[in-house]
């Protein structure tokens, strides 16, 4: 009990600090964390982003029809996280891809985890339907990740759900985990080949070396579609192991 | 301010990993901690009125109040990364409790190997 | 192959729904379906033949209109009791038979069920669906088919052989 | 009439979140959670009308099928608990 | 051979060693005899020599020099005499060490830098030397009977060292100079400086001296250290502190420096502590071996005890007691090797130092006893042997200055000594042997080599000491402390005058009549300790009828529980322990929640204080 | 057309409220599995066609949404009900069981309580 | 020359391929190590743009001498380690690949962000190599402690971005001094805080004693040498030339720094274990090199970074294999291992010494150049403070040293029946690391110029304007 008085009267001071440094008075001098809502965006680097200007040779790009402007990915969350920023987007990957394998290796159990009860039918018919669209949604929505809020994570994790999902409603299921692996690796792989040919093409590593063609097209933004193909089988891929992992238990 | 509750959820992520002794607890614990720590980095690219920097039909980079997209990536990478830690997390309360047969923390006793 | 065909289909056809039908989203969605079936033909239920064109018209039709009544019908009853706690329980759970053999079609009536007056389906096996019924009424299997599902069981009949 | 419905809505969300925090056993919070969900993915939906975005449905998609797979993971996690 | 060359021949004839040590390891060991002997003969040559500045290497930005002196040849030559001595002592020790080829590579090692110390012309090479001779004979230690003592040496040297380190830096930083002759010039501007820089280097003597508090180590080291290494340790490493202590008291010079600080006694303060420290540890150094049962730790706690001679007489900076501080230097080198090297051949023939178990050796090992007598007598303080000059020359000096807390302490120190020589005289040597011992032959001749020329330097010095006291009046000209006068065998002070040649026939008159009646006399009948005459019972355990067995047991009684440093030190030790046990706990708590709190605390306290950036 | 639409939404969000009322009002976890399923689901379906009879360029996408969610929320009431029937969740009045039967095989003799 | 993203973008790939071919994991493994530690000797010097976009707007990499320095060190420590202990890698190569990436990615960006990102793939990494030895609850607290500092770093920089607007370093040291000092205080805190967990400062680094203190001969020395030279190594750049602190800040950053390598050097000296002792041994150093940073002793520091990590390599793996191949790694029990392994012996021994900083080792060389250089910036408490933690040191390492090499009851010669039965396997690549490692400190300790001239050539560019 004395723990938790002395925890709550830490954290509730620590919270007082932050509040007061946060939203200090506008007494004393210098720049200040900007209010809620009041972010001023003409201060900071995505102002160029936004307006696809980083390189300053654009005026207006208009949808449908800008040709070419350097991201040409009509989603700027996804400019930002596979072209401008596609440098931690690789190590995001990486990220999963480490954090997979170690659960791979800490649970490396050979059979499938059984449930204490067995899966209701209902739920098994069921996503025997369903995975089909999940599974299609998912790959349209990496596939699409230039165009609309989505991209390689959420479509990845898609992927994962209709694997889940087959897992939690069939005692008898269980992934090709070697395929997985191959279909990771390969992703990867691809991921930085393309870097690298970015590096030879263009002079930088991951530089998108490819058209970037009308914005809001399927086929449009460069590489940055193709990237988010890989990320997103890769993601999908991953987790997917995860999920076969975590269910899995030492051989019977 | 929303701000506040964000920062609000960062303190009680704090508070359970002070007080809490539940593997599984802590790793919620951290998981608190990691969302008020995302949704405040969501909330520091809102503008008000903007809209989502997505464009489409009718939306031009220089007609639009555009919410700051920085802040959205950085905190897809965030979520990722906190997934990844999370499912390193539980595998190895998995293993804690093969090892020990308890979640808590006091029931594993000490470890000292001199 | 079979299987393939229809998974493809499907997926393609959904694809569609997903998008537009411009060039390249058709091409790529047909790729797309190609792969994904190829991959996942065998575990899902997709499975058809010709004769699944008069099938969804009949679903179309026939079914989904009675559903839909049998739908609105059902959240009258909720109305009501949630307005009057006090109407008549009798709560129960209870097997109701059936015989439809396939996934899909057993799937189509448990979600039936569910979505009608007084009952949801909690699981299911090869004969039985066992359900949670707020009013039960009979005492054996059959009667209490004929509450229940009565009328879907003879149109999925039809439609899923 | 976009204030009504979304008025509407609320109302419906309202009363999931208090059985969510009312009660009084877990399987009840998690009713509630599925059916929150569901007026969550209507909503999205209604927020694409709102906005006048298409973009909205696809989230609305991948909305639903992951709050479908989060109800069938809370009632595994239910069912391993006895 | 010039003496940069010296040493590096010395430090790659240590490699050498160790090379060849590791085939054959008695070939080793007689070759740290000809490296110590080469030695010897080449420190010999640079007498004369001063002001020949030589580079040993560059060493970063640093580059590091030595350069000639008297008083660096005084301290080297006696350093090098007991090496050399003791090498000869090495071959036998082969197989009584766990890693004799290190053994052969640290003794050399450590040689090598004790002449880099004495030479360095500044005090970072002398502060490099310096540690190359701790870690060398910091390995050597634990070969013998104890790896802790080994941990305690290090650690009491590392604070002197790490003081004097602390202070050359501060000088470095100050002046930009290491230069230890450009930096007694700077001292005279700065004298505040001066004091803190004073005691921060004094303090690396004082340790390896053995002064209080520093003494502890010195029982623990070198009474457990391989016997072949203690006298090097004693008679030999000690002098670093001493010449450390010299080059503050005398180079600095403290009567320059501190002239116009605070006076005590006529001494600046500086000086006076310095005494004071001396003649606690005579008595502590006294008191403590007076009671050990083991000859080695005896030994050691002698050595604090003269180590106290030594820091007086330097303390004192005057005319005659500085000169016997350091002729003092020379003859406690000496005895304290004899001593040591004595209980070295005893433990050779014996397996062991412990007083009890020994007995009646002297007609068993006469060559042994007889350099461990001449040792002790010289120790004593007693004509004619050396140690009688120096420690008259204190004297000479304290009761000039009526310094009486000091005096009686060197008289204390005196009277005591010959009680705790003649311990393990009557004990080991003298008595009734040891059944177990009837077969212990004398050592083999090239070891009892160096016990004769100890012996017969300390006879050299005693009977003729104006030999050395000459050289030391030079040293005192170099440094501009007035000199000694000597005249012949005739040693002037302003109190008076000593002729050691009329002594030494005094004495020598007397030890023949002594002799003559000891051979004329009738003998009295030597018994066997098993033999019982008294009583019917049967001696079961010999050695609890030893009479050298609680050999001062009254007088021990009155200091049974006294306190002590060294509990004090043990104290410490445990509550750093205790203290790393509660960090542990607190902060590296198997509960990440200690962690998480520390955490909050810290930032906490910064948003609290880091109010400014 | 966007009047139907309207009226749709109208519709689909009335039904949003009946599925929180028989939520909050019924008496037992299954009773409230059943409102709310039933009045969820037409609402959805109502509200997402609403939407698509007003946009028609959608409409085909707001199908595909409904199918799916017509799908996967009764499963997912199903699946709830099974999973709170095996946890113990007490009926709030019984008058026959059937389904014990079903479930006996797995549930072993440890006899459920909350 | 070689594009330095090639140390990020080989080991990547390798680790990507290795899960493809599973039968060719540990070639790939040595190829990429071996390609590193090569490759980070001929690197292109200056800043180096990812994607194209220029700074600040993209992501860039900043290869100047004092990143070279680090990426020699790390990489170089990480190819000794890894080819040295081939036998404990078993599944863990692609784990290695990517710890080897991270660090590589660490020691380069120049981005706030992109530093996070590294920071986790680091960790991550560091979290699953640590359950090597099965110690999970180690690696429990390590993973919470780990999340909670990389979650207020990220708090830190989102702070700043959100009032600066920008995430490179370069710019953001720029606009740092624009910054109102209380949310300036409030990033600052968090940031330090964060990274000090991995920087192992007091009292962050609660997780240390029991990851460091259960390794084998492969994840200590990879933690302890290559994870902490990077860890240190951005410590320094982040607090002395991005984010610089001034003031009353930095007077409580150094505080830390100080009380860390204090009471590290207490709590190792109260530990029995080779293992324990060498953990709270990092942990102190760790503090010193902050110390050291933060005292503006920038070539000190760089200085003991490369002792530390020499040394650190060869006695943790060491300490490592006698717990793989005795099962203890208690001193008492260990009495005369060395006596068995003498070249083993040899080199951790080197290793000690120089680490204590004994005249004639490297370690001194760095000793009198760093106390020089704080007595030159009129500090006089810290060196008496690093001098009395290193008496510490050095007692602890004599006594685990003496024990080592000569077996024996106290009172009774050392002698060879005493010596432990336990001995090592293996001891072939152990000795030949131990020995080549050694020899090279023993070669920079008679030729400091070898590693000092790098460093004084960067001091002299920064001196020149960065
Ligand atoms: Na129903
Ligand atoms: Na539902």
């Amino acid at each position: 009990m004395m723990k938790r008085v002395i925890a709550g009267l830490i954290v509730i001071v620590l919270g007082i600090f932050i509040f007061t440094s946060l939203y200090a008075p506008k007494s004393s001098e210098g720049k200040f964390f900007p209010e809620f809502g009041k972010a001023n965006l003409s201060e900071r680097v995505s102002d160029k982003f936004v307006k696809k200007n980083v390189t300053g040779d654009n005026g207006e790009v208009v949808y449908k029809e800008t040709k070419d402007p350097e991201s040409g990915s009509a989603n700027m969350v996804t400019s930002i996280v596979v072209n401008y920023r596609s440098f931690d987007t690789l190590g995001e990957v990486t990220v999963l891809f480490v954090s997979a394998l170690g659960v791979g290796l800490l649970l490396s159990g050979k059979s499938r985890m059984k449930f204490k009860t067995p899966p209701n039918f209902i739920l098994k018919s069921a996503v025997r339907v369903i995975a089909g669209v999940i599974l299609i949604t998912g790959v349209y929505i990496f596939i699409h990740g230039h165009l609309t809020p989505g991209g390689g994570f959420p479509g990845g994790s898609m992927i994962a759900s209709a694997v889940l999902l087959f897992y939690l409603s069939d005692d008898e299921f269980k992934t090709k985990m070697k395929s997985f692996k191959l279909l990771e690796g390969t992703a990867g792989s691809l991921y930085l080949i393309f870097g690298l040919l970015g590096l030879a093409y263009g002079g930088y590593f991951l530089y998108n070396f490819l058209p970037t063609g009308t914005v809001g097209e399927l086929f449009s933004a460069g590489i940055v579609p193709i990237i988010y193909i890989f990320v997103g089988l890769k993601v999908g891929s991953e987790l997917s192991n995860l999920i076969s992992d975590f269910l899995s238990e030492e051989g019977k | 301010m929303i701000q506040y509750i964000f920062i609000i959820l960062i303190l009680i992520g704090i508070y359970g990993l002070l007080t809490q002794k539940n593997l599984i607890k802590l790793v919620v614990a951290l998981n608190v901690l990691e969302v008020g720590v995302n949704l405040f980095i969501i909330s520091v690219g809102y503008v008000n009125d903007g809209v989502a920097p997505i464009l489409f039909n009718g939306v031009k980079t220089t007609n639009s109040l555009f919410v700051d997209p920085l802040p959205q990536a950085l905190v897809l990478t965030a979520i990722v990364i906190g997934v990844g830690v999370t499912a390193l997390a539980l595998t190895v309360v998995r293993k804690l409790y093969a090892k020990y047969g308890t979640l808590e923390l006091d029931e594993m006793g000490s470890e000292s190997n001199d | 192959m079979k299987k393939f065909i229809s998974t493809f289909l499907t997926l393609w056809v959904i694809w569609i729904a997903l998008t537009n039908f411009s060039t390249p989203e058709l091409l790529t969605g047909l790729v797309v379906s190609l792969v994904l079936a190829g991959i996942i033909a065998k575990t899902v239920d997709y499975e058809f033949g010709f004769s699944v064109i008069p099938k969804v018209l009949k679903f179309v039709f026939i079914y989904v209109p009675v559903f839909i009544v049998e739908m609105v019908k059902a959240n009258f009853n909720v109305a009501a009791r949630v307005l009057n706690p006090a109407l008549p329980l009798n709560p129960g759970f209870v097997k109701v038979p059936t015989k439809l053999k396939g996934n899909v079609g057993k799937l189509t009536l448990a979600n039936s069920i569910t979505l009608t007056p007084g009952t949801l389906s909690i699981d299911a096996d090869d004969d039985y669906i066992y359900i949670h019924w707020i009013d039960v009424k009979g005492e054996t299997p059959e009667e209490y088919q004929k509450y229940v599902s009565g009328k879907f069981e003879k149109i999925l009949g039809g439609i899923y052989e | 009439m976009n204030t009504l419905i979304g008025l509407l809505i609320a109302i419906g969300a309202f009363f999931s979140i208090i059985r969510l925090i009312q009660g009084p056993t877990t399987p009840d919070r998690v009713v509630a959670i599925d059916t929150l969900n569901v007026i969550i993915t209507g909503s999205i939906v209604f927020l694409a009308f709102l906005f006048k975005s298409e973009l909205y449905l696809d989230i609305a998609l991948v909305y639903g099928a992951l709050s479908f797979l989060e109800t069938v993971v809370i009632a595994r996690y239910l069912e391993g608990k006895k | 051979m010039a003496l940069n060359t010296l040493i590096l021949f010395i430090l790659l004839g240590g490699l050498v060693t160790y090379a060849v040590s590791k085939f054959n390891d008695k070939a080793g060991a007689y070759l740290t005899i000809l490296i110590s002997v080469v030695a010897l003969f080449v420190v010999y040559t640079l007498k004369d020599s001063a002001g020949e500045v030589l580079n040993v290497f560059t060493y970063g930005n640093y580059s590091l020099d030595l350069v000639t002196s008297s008083y660096a040849w005084f301290f080297s030559i006696v350093m090098v005499i007991v090496y050399a001595m003791v090498s000869f002592f090495n071959p036998y020790w082969m197989e009584k060490v766990i890693h004799p080829a290190a053994y052969n590579l640290f003794y050399v090692l450590s040689l090598g830098g004790t002449i880099g110390v004495f030479y360095s012309k500044d005090f970072l090479t002398l502060f490099i030397f310096w540690e190359l001779v701790v870690w060398s004979s910091m390995f050597i230690i634990p070969l013998g009977k104890s790896r802790r003592a080994s941990v305690v040496y290090y650690g009491i040297s590392t604070i002197g060292s790490f003081s004097m380190l602390y202070a050359i830096l501060l000088l470095n930083s100050k002046y930009g100079t290491f230069d230890i002759s450009t930096t007694v010039s700077k001292m005279a501007e700065d004298p505040n400086f001066a004091v803190l820089f004073f005691f921060l280097i004094v303090m690396a003597g004082l340790t390896k001296l053995g002064i209080f508090p520093f003494h502890t180590w010195l029982p623990i080291a070198h009474g457990n250290a391989p016997h072949t290494f203690s006298p090097v340790l004693s008679g030999g490493l000690v002098k670093m502190g001493g010449f450390v202590a010299f080059l503050m008291t005398a180079v600095f010079p403290t009567f320059k420096v501190f002239s116009n600080h605070f006076q005590i006694m006529g001494h600046p303060f500086e000086n006076y502590i310095l005494m004071l420290l001396g003649g606690i540890s005579i008595i502590i150094g006294t008191l403590m071996a007076i009671k050990q049962d083991d000859a080695k730790r005896l030994i050691a706690y002698s050595t604090v005890s003269n180590s106290g001679y030594i820091l007086i007489g330097l303390a004192l900076t005057d005319q005659t007691a500085f000169a016997g501080g350091m002729m003092h230097v020379f003859n406690h080198a000496m005895a304290s090797a004899a001593m040591f090297l004595a209980f070295a051949a005893v433990a050779y023939r014996t397996g062991t130092t412990k007083i009890s178990e020994l007995g009646g050796l002297i007609k068993k090992m006469p060559v042994t006893f007889a350099a461990y007598l001449i040792a002790i007598i010289s120790l004593a303080g007693i004509p004619p042997m050396s140690g009688f000059a120096s420690k008259w020359l204190i004297f000479q000096g304290l009761i000039r200055k009526g310094n009486m807390f000091i005096a009686f302490a060197a008289f204390f120190g005196s009277v005591g000594s010959f009680m705790y020589v003649f311990r393990p005289l009557a004990g080991a040597f003298l008595g009734q042997l040891s059944p177990k011992h009837e077969d212990v032959k004398e050592v083999p001749f090239l070891m009892q080599i160096p016990m004769l020329i100890i012996s017969g330097l300390t006879l050299l010095y005693g009977v003729y000491p104006g030999l050395m006291l000459r050289y030391i009046a030079k040293i005192q000209e170099v440094v501009g402390i007035k000199p000694i006068v000597i005249d012949g065998f005739k040693v002037m002070t302003p109190n008076g005058m000593w002729d050691s040649w009329i002594v030494t026939l005094v004495f020598g008159a007397g030890f023949i009549v002594a002799t003559i009646l000891y051979f004329v006399l009738p003998k009295s009948k030597s018994v066997g300790l098993m033999d019982t005459y008294t009583s019917a019972e049967f001696i079961h355990d010999p050695d609890l009828y030893h009479y050298s067995a609680n050999y001062y047991a009254p007088f021990e009684r009155l200091y049974a529980n006294h306190p002590s440093v060294e509990k004090f030190y043990d104290a410490i030790a445990l509550r750093v322990k205790e203290l790393g046990q509660l960090v542990r706990t607190w902060f590296f708590n198997e509960n990440p929640a200690f962690t998480v709190f520390w955490i909050s605390i810290v930032i906490t306290a910064i948003f609290m204080w880091g109010d400014k950036i | 057309m966007s009047a139907i639409g309207y009226i749709l939404m109208i519709i689909g969000a009335l039904f949003y409220v009946l599925g929180g009322l028989g939520l909050y009002r019924m008496p037992d976890v299954y009773n409230r599995l059943q409102a709310a399923t039933k009045a969820t689901t037409l609402g959805t379906f109502s509200l997402v066609l609403g939407v698509g009879i007003a946009q028609p360029a959608w409409f085909i996408k707001t199908l595909l949404i409904v199918v799916f969610l017509t799908i996967t929320n009764p499963v997912g009431s199903s699946v709830l009900a099974k999973a709170s029937y095996i946890y113990g969740a007490k009926p709030f009045k019984l008058v026959k069981n059937e389904l014990d039967e079903l479930y006996n095989k797995s549930r072993g003799d440890e006899n459920a309580d909350n | 020359m070689i594009n330095p993203i090639l140390l990020i973008a080989i080991p990547l790939l390798f680790a990507f391929l290795s899960v493809m071919f599973k039968t060719l994991d540990k070639t790939l493994l040595i190829i990429a190590v071996l390609f590193n530690a090569f490759a980070s000797f001929a690197l292109q010097q200056g800043t180096i743009i990812v994607g194209g976009w220029k700074p600040p707007f993209g992501i860039n990499l900043v290869v100047d001498q004092y990143a070279a320095y680090g990426l020699m060190i790390v990489n170089v420590v990480f190819a000794l380690a890894v080819l040295t202990s081939m036998s404990s890698i078993k599944k863990y190569s692609t784990v290695l690949l990517v710890s080897l990436t991270s660090l590589n990615g660490l020691l380069m960006t120049g981005d706030l962000f992109n530093l996070f990102v590294f920071l986790e793939i680091a960790s991550i990494s560091a979290y699953i190599l640590s359950t090597m030895t099965k110690n999970y609850k180690g690696t429990f607290n390590y993973i919470i402690l780990g999340a909670l500092g990389s979650n207020l770093y990220l708090l830190g920089i989102i702070i700043l971005y959100a009032t600066a607007g920008t995430l490179n370093m370069a710019d953001m040291h720029a606009k740092l001094s624009g910054i109102n000092s209380d949310v300036l205080l409030l990033a600052l805190t968090f940031i330090f805080a964060g990274f000090a967990v991995e920087s192992k400062l007091l009292p962050f680094n609660g997780w240390v004693k029991m990851v460091y203190g259960n390794t084998n001969d492969l994840n200590g020395a990879i933690f302890a040498s290559a994870y902490a030279t990077t860890a240190i190594m951005v410590f320094g750049r982040l607090f002395t030339q991005i984010l610089v602190v001034d003031g009353t800040l930095k007077t409580i950053f150094l505080t830390i720094a100080v009380l860390t390598f204090v009471f590290g050097e207490i709590a190792a000296f109260a530990q029995r274990n080779v293992r324990g002792i060498l953990a709270f041994s990092s942990v102190g150093q760790a503090g010193l090199i902050a110390t050291l940073f933060l005292s503006g002793v920038t070539g000190g520091a760089m200085m003991q970074v490369a002792n530390n990590a020499l040394a650190k390599l060869i006695m943790f793996t060491i300490a490592g294999a006698m717990f793989v191949y005795t099962g203890t790694d208690n001193v008492e029990k260990l009495q005369g291992l060395f006596k068995k392994h003498k070249l083993i012996g040899f080199g951790f021994s080197v290793a000690a010494l120089s680490l204590v900083g004994l005249p004639l080792f490297y370690g001194f060389y760095v000793k009198v150049f760093a106390l020089s250089t704080l007595f030159t910036l009129k500090s006089f408490w810290i060196p008496a403070f690093i001098l009395f933690a290193s008496l510490i040191e050095g007692i602890y390492y004599i006594r685990m040293l003496v024990k080592l090499w000569n077996p024996g009851e106290e009172g009774k010669e050392s002698k060879d029946e005493y010596t432990t039965k336990l001995s090592l396997e293996n001891t072939f690549a152990y000795a030949l690391l131990a020995v080549v490692v050694a020899a090279f400190i023993i070669y920079v300790s008679f030729n400091p110029e070898f590693i000092t001239q790098g460093i004084s050539n960067y001091l002299s560019n920064i001196a020149g304007g960065m």
